[in-house]
């Protein structure tokens, strides 16, 4: 739970740490999202919609 | 001539847009019926804080020989409310001031759309002029909302404004509504020796905070002297004797009121009528105007912001929706390389400045359960806060309020000594979407009042150390 | 039996050490010779905010006409010093339960290391007895520093504990050094009326703050009576007769002072004699336990915090100090988790509660440039905050300092009414790593001192709305 700063230089905070090593997400996950804050960081926001669609697109994957 | 933006009202909403507009280079005017500055610095934040100040100092007189300090002292209700007007009046005229250093065109009068770019303004002279602006922002703000039972004549029946300049101090008042307006003028009163009752439809004071802190005020309020009635309405007042009487509808049922005066304080109106809204079709609905996240009306090229549009009626809401929407406004002139952040209105801190100080900040425990969190909830009271002991001010506590899955920081309340100076870093840490961890690594200062942000966190997280 | 941890001394260090690792799992004892809660509870930080306080009730006293409130009043020595033990008194009761609560051993006596995992512990009645303990944490504390020209006799060349326990009020006071200790006792003593002169050998008062904070600071004392002589040295003192006479050499020559007393003010020796360092070898450095970051002398199961090591003599860096040593010890015991982060003794904020208060963190201006970086400075009087004038209060400042190249937070000096509790949103902003732009769009409530660190960051990047 410290401030990491990654290596493609993105910041991120220490909620968002917090909540990708809760639901699993490795840094280079991370990376891929697209942030809506400040100069593109990735806010609590966008995780969590992260998370919510990543999450139904695995509920409607057709079995 | 046109200008590239034109405000209407000078209040913290209408006063920094109009400075930000012209830090731009956008070429600005602002137009104002009365004073410059608007609620804010002429009948509300201010002059308040000045009245409130003025009862410190006397309580702190009435207590001052508990701090080895023998003496006597009388508040002089005249020069208490002189005082207050001669601090609006100096901030008032450093508005003006800042006019001047932006270059920004003020114009007198009561202003109203006239036409897309046009408004019309009348001055006090009765004559009119039209102003040009590609862009216009409305900054109206607000008045006191009348209830009608309560129809204010100025004399028995006021408003916010007559009860900051009263020609004599009441024996008695009455207050109906407990928000932040009515309880700083009850605590004022009270303090420099008036007998107060408040009245309030809920069944709490200052019903917007959480639980704990409306219950804490409460306590503290009526040790100093003041009646409460919660779960009551005034239904009607009788003014035709020398004094008021009210009649007030309780859970107990119907009791009279006698009091020298009744201020109503049950919240703000917009100013939205006769400013030629309907002129240009300009949407509303439940009494404010209708705006996106950077403030633009339903009718282009006219905004606006403040007290007249919905989001918590408070000054540091107006100047930073006014921010935000100059900077949008610039941005979309190419002025401006941002495009600005919108407001996140959960984050939003409020203050009421009575002692003991109430501030806050996001969620309550029952909104933050509302929504479906799990919280995590520490509370220290400022009872074992060694500077609040210091200062001789041991009342109230800090809560704090975490998301117990993810760490995240929901809210702060607090209420006692200073707090309303406290409250911005738990905004800040919220913005920095911080988690408690980093706020225990952060050193706060000892001996403050601050450091029991600390220890509320430290409670909530069962590390408590001075509890 | 023999303990996991045994803490040697009962400060803010010591004491914090004990309910930590108490609260760990680790079965503690703790060591005090004198007061439980140590300098700060009983000789420092909380009894001198208590006498603070009653000088600014005094003063606000002095200045009711102002605010409108007839008064007068007088001072009375005697209960201003008793209010103060009070206050000390109960917060040391109040880690006398925290130690009960806490299941925490207390052993009353002067403790000295014997040998590895031994405590030797003379009590009062002169009897010794062995305490064993894994790991023990010394944390001694300070006293205060005697200069060869300056023999402390306890009556007339005085520390700072007889500072606050005087029998009777001071005429006249010299005061020696200028840190906050130093400016603390000089304002309290001026403000309840004795004549104060500060003799400061550097040649700007608190010369650890920023520049323009010590010319602030000087300004305002100066007006409001205190003399000041910087650059300046006492050279020798004449107790001989009914008072004292001090030689001071200034720049501008020797110049004789007279007065009832002296007060030595001159910094803090830290308690390492005496208590068996040398029996075991522990390293020390400049009158100073050498540590490493976690707080581990060299000699394995012998640890150091508080005043007693280097970094700032402040009450919240031997708390901290104190929580991450034990969370360490816990840690390699495989009682806790986390392996604890490290201070950054430049993220650790300094408070003075004279009037104006200081309060400051990180990088001064000066310290910025000699450390490479291109700065951008905001400065925001407080003469132009709405709270501040609406107070009463309007000297001073809030200054920012802003790295220009990747915009971090540098620093922040404040000076003003009511700052030492703003200071907190700086640490967490600066431990967040933030930049201007996440604090700018955190909404500070109006009317606060604390936007007034808003307005500064607006003034650094060219932003001013108020000003
Ligand atoms: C007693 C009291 C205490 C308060 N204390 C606080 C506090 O401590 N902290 C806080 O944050 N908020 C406080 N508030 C609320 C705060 O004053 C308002 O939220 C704030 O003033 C709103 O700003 P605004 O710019 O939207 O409107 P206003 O400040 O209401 O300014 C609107 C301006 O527009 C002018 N105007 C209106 N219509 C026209 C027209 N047609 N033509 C020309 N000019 C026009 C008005 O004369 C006025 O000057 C307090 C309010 C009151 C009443
Ligand atoms: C006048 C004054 C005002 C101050 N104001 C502030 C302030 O406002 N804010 C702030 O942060 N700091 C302030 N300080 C500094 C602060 O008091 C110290 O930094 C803090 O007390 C250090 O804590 P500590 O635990 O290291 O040691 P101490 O508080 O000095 O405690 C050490 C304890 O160990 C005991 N002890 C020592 N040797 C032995 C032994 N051999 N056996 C048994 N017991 C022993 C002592 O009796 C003492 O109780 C002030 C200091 C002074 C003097």
């Amino acid at each position: 739970k410290k401030e990491v700063k990654s290596h493609t230089g993105k910041f991120y905070s220490p909620l968002v740490l917090n909540i990708a090593a809760q639901e699993s997400i490795p840094l280079s996950e991370l990376e891929r999202i697209e942030g809506t804050g400040n100069d593109g960081r990735v806010t609590k926001n966008d995780l969590l919609d992260y998370i919510a669609s990543r999450s139904k697109k695995e509920v409607s994957l057709p079995v | 001539m046109a200008y590239d933006v034109v405000v209407l009202g000078s209040g913290p909403g209408g006063y920094v847009a109009a400075i930000r507009a012209s830090q731009l280079g956008l070429k600005t005017a602002i137009i104002e019926k009365e004073s410059l500055g608007g609620i804010c610095l002429n009948w509300g934040c201010i002059p308040t804080k000045a009245l409130l100040k003025s009862a410190q100092v006397y309580n702190d007189i009435k207590h001052a020989q508990e701090f080895g300090i023998e003496a006597t002292g009388k508040p002089n209700f005249e020069a208490i409310v002189k005082r207050s007007r001669g601090v609006a009046d100096k901030m008032s005229k450093g508005v003006q001031f800042l006019m001047r250093k932006n270059k920004i065109d003020v114009v007198m009068g009561f202003g109203a759309l006239k036409a897309k770019g046009q408004v019309e303004v009348k001055g006090a002279d009765g004559k009119t002029q039209i102003v040009e602006g590609k862009h216009i922002i409305v900054a109206t703000g607000g008045r006191s909302r009348e209830l009608p039972a309560l129809k204010q004549d100025g004399k028995k029946i006021i408003g916010y404004r007559e009860a900051m300049v009263l020609p004599q101090q009441p024996k008695s008042i009455i207050v109906v509504g407990s928000g932040a307006i009515g309880i700083e003028f009850g605590y004022f009163y009270n303090s420099i020796g008036s007998k107060v009752t408040v009245v309030e439809f809920l069944p709490r004071i200052v019903p917007v905070e959480d639980e704990d802190i409306s219950k804490e005020l409460e306590k503290n309020l009526k040790k100093q002297g003041i009646d409460i009635l919660t779960s009551s309405e005034v239904t009607s007042v009788d003014t035709s004797g020398s004094g008021v009487k009210a009649k007030v509808k309780t859970a107990n049922g119907e009791v009279v009121l006698e009091a020298d005066v009744v201020l109503s304080a049950v919240g703000v109106a917009a100013n939205i009528e006769g400013i030629g809204l309907e002129t240009l079709g300009v949407k509303t609905e439940k009494g404010k105007i209708n705006v996106d996240k950077f403030y633009k009306t339903n009718v282009a090229g006219v905004y606006a912001i403040g007290d007249c549009v919905p989001g918590q009626a408070l000054a540091h809401v107006a100047s930073k929706e006014a921010i935000i929407c100059v900077e949008a406004i610039a941005h979309a002139e190419g002025k401006y390389k941002h495009q600005p952040e919108a407001i996140d209105y959960n984050n939003v801190p409020g203050c009421t400045y009575c002692y003991p100080e109430v501030a806050s900040v996001g969620f309550t425990e029952a909104k933050a359960k509302e929504a479906g969190y799990e919280v995590k909830v520490g509370k220290f009271p400022l009872s074992a806060s060694g500077k609040a002991s210091a200062a001789g001010h041991a009342e109230g506590f800090v809560k704090v309020i975490f998301d117990a899955k993810y760490g995240e920081w929901l809210g702060t309340h607090m209420i006692g000594y200073n707090v309303t100076e406290i409250i911005s870093e738990t905004v800040v840490g919220r913005k920095l979407e911080t988690t408690y961890h980093e706020v225990l690594n952060a050193i706060h200062p000892h001996p403050t009042i601050s450091e029991s942000v600390k220890d509320a966190i430290e409670v909530a997280y069962g590390e408590a150390i001075h509890l």
